[in-house]
């Protein structure tokens, strides 16, 4: 069976990104708005196959494409899904199909090199979770910097040339030396296919040293504490659309990449004792710590931002408690952020398109005056709060589940998010949403537009029906997850 | 001791004293005297190495030539030509200094050529310009033709780079009159007219 | 005798030559003539080095020069990159009243001296290829003669120049002692046979490594460069920051690889570019942080870019001199670009070398921004461009000679490096423009920038044909 | 067969989506629609869930209960999580008492909220909240437990935030919710505790498994083992607390008055708070093997059954004495549980949410009357004006105070009585606690009557209810009630009688709070009408102990007439008309007298303060202190330092370019030399 | 082993060879007055090279070693008429050939 689903899943949104470029002028915004939003479109298209098609009952990569790129290095144009990655494929797409959407009105200058960085990115993005080369995956990690950085820096806020630079070092910083690590397995094995590392024997030492490179990069991606502190730099800098895509996409790379090659290829270091303990205590560090620093931020995009933080923080938990439950756990935890981040920086989007201002002082009462626009953000407050009928729920819980088996203490303060995300996301949303209409401005706002409206609901639907019926989206990474905890139990010393 | 280890040490001595005069002293005549005396002696030791050709060629090209240029530069560029006139007479113990020693040293080569040259030259089989010469001109003659490629470029550059036209002679650029654009010379101005409203 | 090898030198020689003579009669304003019989001398050199390309190794006059494909390769990239930065320079050269005769026939004589230097089978060519090309090249940068800057830079360029020469010399004499012969082919040979006169050659081996690295600007040799780069006008700055590297290259091969390529002496060798390296990435990249002028940063940044060459030199092997080799390309390519952006800039009186200079160029431009954006990020070695798989040549080869460690500081010296690149993606992209006047590019320029610099894109998405082209030549050459 | 039962399956089904449909349909499209769809609609749906709540309910007392999965949420290895239905006769009962109290708020609603502009919004928030609270209890299996436990909560914050441009509202769901959830997690670590052990969220599995582990021990801490049956139900109780008001998770409840009182009858008198008492007696498989966890929940229970009475007798605002009487009532319901009377306990759950429910809709009768005005002390004398309101809230009084015949004379007697005889560790205390709340719960409630309906109306000089009535932004009672009475809105005029709307559900309610009782303590507390919902061991054997004394409702009774807690019930009622009908001025000197102990009682004994102080405001110091300490300081200290840095050398280094070319070949020589040093050993 | 006031052997001329060299190296970076000194030690230097050549040459009965000199000797011809070229033309420009003065570009 060859095809070329995942081929078209990374290239129409880059061409479409390329054929928007097309249109520089502003004067022709619309054109190019239409480009990009068919561009996105399309884009979202060709990855539906790749869910309806899609085999859950083997761990075996599929529409897999290999041919042959850079011969002179064994480097092969190598892409593949399993469970674990398809999903995140086809929330990329549909996450940029929604903030080309978003961008709609908002962005009035440089349009169409705005909508072209998303795509571009987007494209990058799913070749990200597609490669099965090393290189392949490295070229699509970083070079999905580069439209994130021009995003963050062009249409961004007061502070956005040090959010974006700073953005952009403390990625490459780890991206570098997983480089140098990735260099390291070459000579090792002869091959830049994931696969072949897989199988490659390490020593130990060998195996901690390459953790350490592999940490570094997908650490800083995911974010974890203690180099979480670009991100809340980051966020509420970026434009709403970039705030969309880094929180919902980007952030994931990271957690995929702990799946993707450290467990897999390290197994033995991973399941070390100091590395489950360092990872554990990072994880929940995450969790606590982050909680207490999202309380008390006066912008909304911060806040939201260390909520992300302390809600990958789950993510990274679930992947290091090496069982079903923490795996998947881990991985809706993704998928949901996905949806649930992207829905809260749309509504922080909504409203900084009528006040140009995300501080939570300036906003009081705007359930009165966008009564529609509050009952959304209700929802994905709560999602964000963990309830049980959204998506948000379903991660945590299986989480949690997974860490009481560990550790009683481990589940405790994993579950003191529950405590902590209500208090963080309900006190903003009380200051924001509720009370008396706060000033003229409040007083100004209109509801939702059409547009916002159906973009809300299509997430609201989507974390809605991920709360109320996890197991479509759970079912289909089942085998993968099973046979990578089946492989990541067998030593490679 | 041979003779020829005699004279080797002289040299020596002259050659590291000349060498480190031309570095320390002040005066860039001076250092130029100096070197020329460096020359001078090098050549001597390269006869004593067996390499008349070279030897020669070191005094004629370097003392003959290059020196002389550097002297003429020295001169030329000097800001302070009356503080150069004034110190003429500085020059006379340096340069009486070295004319003394290029003498001894030439005295001491020909001497010591005499001393050990008991062999004729007519016994070489090959004398060493002769030798050289076939290996120039044969084995050697892509490089010597790139050689000349450096003269030339030393020339090019030399004359590009200091070759100019007097600043006070008026001439005509033809090249920039032909390149002339109307819109250096006329505006069109659109002024509004009175009646038209 | 067989004059085939040396067909394209004879025909830059030539052409210098009648350059020259013709440019005497032409008039001012028909200065054209010259540039474009420039432009057909390389065309024709480039066509002649096709014809006969050498898939074997062919020695001619006796010995001295040596004629195979990697040479070639040289050969046709260095004429590719004469020729764009002719193109690029027009206008400058043109508004700076330094579109005349001399810097198109001493352009091509440092051009004639790369390509000896290129081909050199003997120390003694090898020298004189190197004058050849450093003599034209001081004149070059100070052929600007109404200004104080070209003046300096070219003092400073032929005093240390003088002095690497004379460091080459000394080294070059050393092994001559030691092996008996000038010839690199044989001494080589003689070194296989083991030498007992080690310490001589190790000797001479520091100093010749020493003048390369004069040569690359490797630190602590490098101190020419940001002065030279700076002081020349933006024009020649673009040629000796872009053509020599590959002479310097060949320098690089020719002697250490193929003169004093033996085990043995490898070690040594291996050791000392890796300090230089170390020192090159992070001084080069550090120092670059701190600059204000465009020319002064890039020169750091080529510091640096040839402390990553050296990287991949010392892997030591075909895959590491194919590292160094297309590192060299990639970032010659890239040169070009950035080099090429401060030429278009620029106008009469106004030299667009402040970093400043660039804010806003993508509300000016979008297109050149683009291109420059590309530039900066192939030179921070980001994919996709071509600068990325430099750097994943360079530290395979690294990492494979057991060079870790290297590798780690190359990296995170390279991090450091990011962030001057990306301040200029900031001026450009994120900054409001303060000169709005606009970017009059003659449309040949425009054409072969913009190719350019879609090249670094089009070889950052397909980079297996210049890596194979630099393993093919090499290996085709016997460098293995 | 087959077909019946696939009729009762659809039953179970509609009972929960019945009001969700309403809920959703409402919720999306309430404000495109006529006024009147949105009570119609959730009504007919309440209406619905409630006849088939009781086919469903014939159906269990007709033996047949049912435990199945509606479908698989989602299955993780071995665990498979559904959403599923356990119809037993304990969940029955819920279900009747959800459903019934709902329609009675839904009906009561369509009056109070009559010109509120969030009038479909706040019918479709109590549909939604029916069908969380029956997908609660209707559940087989800790998720869905879960689920309903953590949507209830969901709605109750929305609903006390009903009025959200009220700072005190918002502010008090804000605490609803958080209190809530610090319940919650102590409950999810139960649930996930039962996981790690047993492997499952099925109750039935769970239960089955529970035995095993009675002797398991976990570690905690240090050295010392815990049982783990005691950790798990403790955390579970945990749980309870929060839900269910206990000490300390209590703080929300009082608050949570600032909500719409048709949902403080609903949500926070007679139904989801009542969820905690349920949950306990749903897992008595698991509470019943842990002493200690039995003992810790009477004693929860009996300090929020006698001290929350205390903080009753001091509170001037209607509703918030109605308040603490549940919190009160909470715990007594908790100590039932406590000493494994789990029918005492549910017994009292159901007759509480009768008559609490009708406490709370007749006090909000009151309150639309008095113009929004709560505050008791300008009240007084309202029993002339509203006589259906009044005679229905003596009603629910002395059903409160447990005075024979009434409902609460039963539950609360069978309680009492079964912690006299129980002897779990802990029993005296509570014994004393729910004895002297007896005394206590009289005096506030009839304190409460009095003041309200006694004596002289004060409200004719209180013009201040008036103002207080326009200052409110959504002041729906007030207009309601001016419109029901063809008032203009903006004169205060004499209190009237609420209209129907209001006054037909408090006499609806009226009857189960008199009824109930007698009715329904022989099958509930005394037969075996759980069956097997409720386990209880033999060494726990306070209930059976009951059943054995038992000899008919009339010995019951008649024994109660004699018995000491009637009699302190009545004295507390003479001690209230005493206090606060014949000596009005004398409340006022006992208070000063007790100084502290009032400054005590009207601090809520510093609970609200303390919580502030400390919860509220530490978490944002200790938020504060990561973020600008930990965050800026530390973490972005190290990396903005390092770019310093290396900022700082790369203008140092770049000094060494000095422009000096002596320098330059200075530096060249020196590497040469370096290399040599290094290079060449001779 | 080199001992002094024996007769000259390769060692000896190496080490001229190489006091030359150090001389003329220490005499670029010496000297703070004169551009022209620092192109007179160029030229020092370029001797002391010539001599090692010879030397060996010498020694090693082989006449490349001479060849080399000799082209060496013509380039350094050439390099000095440059670099005099170049001196003339900073003299002009800057109005000086102190090196102290030749310090514009820095950093």
């Amino acid at each position: 069976m060859t095809n070329h689903y995942l081929s078209l899943a990374i290239w129409v949104p880059i061409v479409a990104g390329v054929a928007v470029l097309a249109i520089p002028r502003d004067r022709d915004a619309m054109l190019a708005r239409w480009t990009a939003l068919a561009g996105a479109l399309a884009g979202f298209l060709v990855t539906i196959p790749l869910y309806v098609h899609f085999d859950a009952r083997t761990s075996a990569l599929q529409f897999v494409e290999h041919r042959d790129w850079i011969p002179y290095f064994d480097i092969y144009y190598s892409l593949g899904v399993d469970g674990i990655s398809v999903l995140f494929i086809l929330l990329n797409s549909f996450i940029t199909l929604l903030v080309v959407w978003a961008g709609w009105q908002a962005i009035t200058v440089r349009v169409a090199q705005y909508m072209a960085a998303f795509l571009i990115m987007s494209g990058f993005i799913n070749g990200a979770f597609a490669a099965q080369d090393a290189i392949l995956f490295y070229v699509f990690f970083e070079a999905m910097l580069i439209p994130m950085y021009l995003i963050i820096g062009i249409w961004g806020g007061a502070n956005r040339v040090y959010a974006a630079i700073k953005f952009f070092l403390y990625t490459l910083l780890g991206s570098l030396l997983m480089l140098v690590a990735f260099i390291y397995l070459y000579q090792k094995s002869g091959s830049f296919a994931l696969l072949d590392w897989y199988e490659l024997p390490l020593s130990m030492n060998t195996q901690m040293l390459i953790f350490v490179a592999f940490f570094a990069a997908f650490a800083v991606k995911v974010p974890m504490w203690p180099v979480h502190t670009w991100l809340p730099d980051a966020h509420p800098e970026a434009p709403t659309g970039g705030s969309v895509v880094l929180a919902a996409i980007t952030l994931k790379i990271g957690a995929y990449g702990f799946i993707r090659f450290i467990l897999p290829i390290l197994p033995d270091a991973s399941r070390s004792p100091e590395v489950v303990a360092f990872m554990i205590t990072l994880s929940l560090i995450a969790v606590v710590y982050i909680g207490f620093v999202a309380l008390v931020q006066a912008d909304m995009k911060r806040l939201i931002a260390y909520s992300s933080i302390s809600h990958m923080g789950f993510v990274t938990l679930g992947i290091f408690l090496f069982s079903a439950q923490g795996m998947e756990g881990g991985l809706a935890q993704m998928i949901s952020h996905g949806f649930v981040s992207a829905a809260m920086f749309l509504c922080v989007g909504v409203l900084y398109d009528r006040m140009h201002t995300h501080r939570i002082a300036d906003f009081g009462g705007v359930a009165n005056t966008m009564p529609r626009f509050a009952a959304f953000v209700m929802l994905f407050s709560m999602a964000n709060a963990g309830l049980p009928a959204t998506s948000g729920f379903v991660g945590e819980f299986l989480v949690i589940l997974a860490a009481m088996k560990l550790n009683f203490w481990v589940a405790f303060l994993a579950a003191t998010s529950l405590i902590l995300g209500a208090a963080y996301t309900l006190w903003m949303y009380k200051r924001v949403i509720y009370g008396e209409v706060a000033n003229a401005h409040v007083a100004a706002l209109t509801d939702l537009n059409r547009r916002e409206f159906w973009l809300l609901g299509v997430l609201a639907a989507a974390v809605l029906a991920m709360g109320v019926w996890p197991k479509p989206f759970i079912d289909v990474m089942h085998v993968s997850v099973t046979d990578l905890l089946t492989h990541v139990a067998k030593s490679k010393l | 001791m041979a003779f020829s280890t005699v004279i080797f040490y002289v040299f020596a001595v002259i050659l590291i004293v000349a060498a480190l005069r031309v570095i320390t002293t002040r005066n860039p005549v001076h250092a130029a005297l100096w070197l020329v005396l460096c020359f001078f002696t090098a050549a001597g030791v390269w006869i004593l190495l067996k390499a008349e050709f070279l030897a020669i060629a070191l005094v004629l090209v370097y003392v003959g030539a290059v020196m002389v240029l550097f002297l003429f530069v020295v001169m030329m560029l000097d800001v302070n030509f009356d503080n150069l006139r004034a110190n003429f007479r500085s020059y006379v113990p340096v340069a009486f200094t070295v004319g003394v020693l290029v003498l001894a040293e030439m005295v001491l080569v020909l001497f010591g050529a005499r001393m050990s040259g008991s062999a004729a030259p007519a016994t070489l089989p090959v004398s060493n310009t002769s030798a050289l010469g076939r290996l120039i001109y044969v084995d050697y003659v892509y490089p010597f033709e790139i050689a000349a490629v450096v003269l030339l470029v030393a020339i090019i550059a030399a004359i590009a780079l200091t070759h100019r036209k007097r600043k006070e002679s008026k001439h005509q650029d033809p090249g920039a009159q032909v390149k002339v654009r109307r819109e250096d010379r006329v505006r069109l101005v659109n002024l509004p007219s009175e009646n038209s409203k | 005798m067989n004059f085939q090898p040396v067909l394209p030198e004879i025909v830059i020689a030539t052409a210098a030559s009648l350059i020259l003579l013709i440019d005497l009669w032409l008039p001012a304003h028909k200065r054209h003539v010259s540039y474009w019989l420039t432009q057909l001398s390389l065309l024709l050199a480039a066509c002649v080095t096709l014809r006969g390309l050498h898939d074997e190794i062919v020695h001619a006059f006796h010995n001295v020069m040596v004629a195979d494909m990697v040479a070639d390769v040289l050969r046709l990239l260095s004429f590719l990159a004469l020729s764009l930065v002719l193109f690029y320079s027009r206008t400058y050269l043109t508004l700076r009243g330094l579109f005349r005769g001399e810097t198109f026939v001493l352009m091509l004589f440092a051009l004639l001296g790369m390509q000896i230097l290129i081909t050199a089978n003997h120390f003694l060519t090898l020298y004189l290829g190197l004058e050849l090309m450093s003599l034209s090249l001081y004149a070059l940068v100070a052929l600007q003669r109404d200004e104080a800057a070209p003046a300096e830079a070219a003092m400073k360029y032929f005093v240390l120049g003088a002095l690497a020469s004379g460091i080459l010399l000394y080294g070059m004499s050393m092994i001559y002692g030691a092996t008996g012969t000038l010839q690199i082919d044989q001494v080589a040979q003689s070194l296989t046979g083991g030498g007992d006169n080690h310490v001589l050659l190790i000797f001479g081996l520091v100093f010749v490594v020493s003048a390369i690295a004069f040569k690359l600007g490797a630190v602590p040799y490098h101190m020419w460069v940001p002065d030279v780069y700076h002081g020349a006008p933006t024009a020649i700055t673009l040629l000796i920051g872009t053509v020599p590297e590959y002479a310097a290259f060949a320098m690089l091969l020719r002697l250490l690889a193929g003169a004093l390529g033996s085990p043995e002496l490898m070690l040594q060798w291996q050791g000392m570019l890796a300090i230089l390296a170390l020192l090159s990435v992070t001084l080069g990249h550090v120092v670059a942080i701190a600059q204000t002028n465009l020319k002064r940063m890039l020169a750091y940044s080529t510091i640096a870019n040839m402390g990553y060459v050296l990287m991949g030199f010392l892997g030591a092997d075909v895959y590491g001199y194919t590292a160094a080799m297309f590192y060299i390309l990639a970032y010659v390519m890239t040169s070009l670009v950035s080099f090429g952006m401060i030429l278009i800039l620029s106008r009469a009186g106004f030299e667009a070398d402040r970093i400043d200079d660039l804010k806003g160029l993508n509300q000016r431009s979008p297109w050149w921004a683009f291109v420059m954006l590309l530039a900066m990020f192939s030179l921070a070695g980001l994919p996709p461009t071509i600068g990325f798989y430099g750097k994943l040549l360079v530290l395979q080869s690294a990492i494979k000679v057991g060079f870790v460690w290297l590798a780690v500081v190359g990296v995170l010296a390279a991090l450091v490096g990011a962030f001057y690149y990306l301040r200029i993606v900031k001026l450009m992209y994120f900054d409001d423009a303060v000169d709005h006047s606009p970017i009059e590019v003659r449309g040949d320029t425009r054409w072969l920038l913009s190719g350019n610099g879609l090249a670094l894109l089009l070889f950052g998405v397909l980079p297996q044909l210049p890596m194979g082209l630099c393993y093919v030549a090499l290996v085709q050459s016997r460098y293995f | 067969m087959t077909g019946l039962q696939m009729t009762m399956q659809q039953l179970y089904l509609l009972v929960p989506l019945a009001p969700l449909a309403a809920a959703i349909v409402v919720g999306l499209f309430g404000a495109k629609m006529p006024r009147s769809m949105s009570h119609w609609l959730t009504i007919v749906g309440v209406a619905a869930s409630m006849v088939a709540s009781f086919a469903i309910w014939r159906d269990v007392a007709a033996g047949h209960t049912f435990n199945g999965d509606l479908y698989t949420w989602l299955a993780v290895g071995p665990l498979k999580m559904s959403l599923g239905f356990l119809i037993d006769p304990l969940t029955t009962m819920m279900m009747l008492v959800v459903t019934f109290v709902s329609l009675m708020v839904h009906v009561y609603t369509i009056g109070y909220m009559a010109d509120d502009p969030g009038y479909s919004r706040f019918f479709s928030y109590i549909s939604l909240f029916t069908f969380a609270m029956l997908m609660l209890v209707m559940s087989n299996n800790f998720l869905q437990l879960f689920f309903g436990w953590e949507a209830v909560g969901l709605v109750s914050y929305l609903l006390i935030g009903f009025w959200f441009t009220r700072p005190t509202a918002i502010y008090a769901n804000l605490k609803a919710f958080l209190a809530n959830r610090v319940g919650d997690f102590g409950f999810l670590l139960g649930i996930a505790l039962i996981v790690a052990w047993c492997g499952s969220l099925d109750y039935a599995t769970v239960f089955a498994r529970a035995q095993e582990l009675t002797l398991t021990t976990i570690n905690l801490w240090g050295t010392a083992q815990w049982s783990l049956l005691s950790v798990i139900c403790i955390c579970l109780f945990i749980g309870a607390m929060g839900k269910s008001a206990q000490v300390p998770l209590h703080v929300w409840l009082p608050d949570s008055m600032e909500g719409p009182t048709p949902i403080s009858a609903l949500i926070h008198a007679a139904t989801m708070v009542t969820a905690g008492i349920f949950m306990v007696a749903r897992m008595s498989p698991l509470f019943e093997l842990s002493d200690t966890a039995l003992s810790f929940v009477t004693i929860i229970g009996a300090i929020g059954a006698l001290f929350m009475g205390f903080l009753g007798m001091v509170q001037n605002d209607i509703k918030r004495v109605v308040a603490y009487s549940t919190l009160s009532q909470l715990g007594y319901m908790t100590v039932a549980l406590g000493v494994s009377a789990y029918a005492g306990g549910i017994f009292h759950l159901m007759t509480h949410a009768f008559f609490k429910a009708l406490l709370f809709l007749g006090a909000g009768s009151v309150i639309i009357a008095m113009h929004h005005e709560q505050d008791m002390r300008r009240m007084g004398g309202l029993r002339k004006y509203m006589p259906i309101t009044y005679v229905t809230m003596i009603i629910g009084s002395l059903a409160l105070c447990g005075i024979p015949p009434f409902a609460g004379f039963f539950s609360k007697d069978a309680i009492i009585e079964a912690v006299h005889l129980s002897k779990i560790p802990g029993h005296g205390f509570a014994y004393f606690a729910v004895v002297a709340g007896v005394f206590v719960t009289a005096f506030y409630t009839f304190r409460m009557m009095f003041m309200t309906f006694h004596g002289a109306p004060r409200f004719d000089v209180a013009p201040r209810a008036h103002d207080a009535a326009h200052a409110a932004p959504h002041d729906s009672p007030a207009h309601d009630a001016h419109d029901a009475n063809g008032h203009d809105d903006h004169h205060g005029g004499p209190p009237r009688e609420s209209p129907w709307v209001v006054t037909v559900p408090l006499i609806l309610l009226a009857i189960p709070s008199i009824i109930a009782g007698w009715m329904f303590i022989e099958p509930m507390v005394i037969g075996d009408f759980f069956g097997k919902s409720i386990v209880v061991l033999e060494r726990h054997a306070a209930m059976a102990e009951l059943r054995e004394e038992w000899h008919g409702v009339w010995a019951f009774v008649t024994h109660g007439l004699t018995s000491l807690p009637l009699e302190l019930a009545l004295a507390g009622i003479v001690s209230a008309w005493y206090l606060y009908l014949i000596k009005p001025a004398l409340p006022g000197r006992i208070a000063k007298a007790l100084g502290p102990v009032y400054t005590l009682l009207d601090n809520k004994y510093y609970f609200d303060k303390f919580n502030d102080w400390f919860f509220a405001g530490g978490a944002r110091r200790v938020g504060s202190l990561f973020s600008n300490f930990g965050d800026k300081v530390i973490i972005e200290g190290i990396v903005n330092g390092s770019a310093h840095l290396v900022g700082r050398c790369a203008g140092l280094l770049r000094r060494i370019q000095s422009g000096y070319v002596y320098h330059y070949a200075f530096t060249m020589i020196i590497g040469l030399f370096a290399l040599l040093i290094l290079w060449v050993r001779p | 082993m080199l001992s002094l006031l024996t007769a000259p052997t390769l060692a000896h001329y190496l080490v001229l060879g190489a006091i030359l060299f150090a001389i003329s190296m220490a005499g670029i970076f010496l000297n703070r007055r004169n551009v022209i000194i620092i192109l007179m030690a160029i030229e020092l230097m370029l001797l002391a090279v010539n001599l090692n050549f010879i030397a060996f040459s010498s020694f090693l009965g082989d006449m490349s070693g001479q060849v080399m000199v000799f082209f060496i000797l013509t380039v350094a011809a050439a390099e000095s008429a440059i670099g005099l070229a170049i001196l003339v033309l900073l003299f002009r420009n800057a109005g000086s050939i102190d090196v102290e003065d030749l310090g514009k570009l820095k950093g």
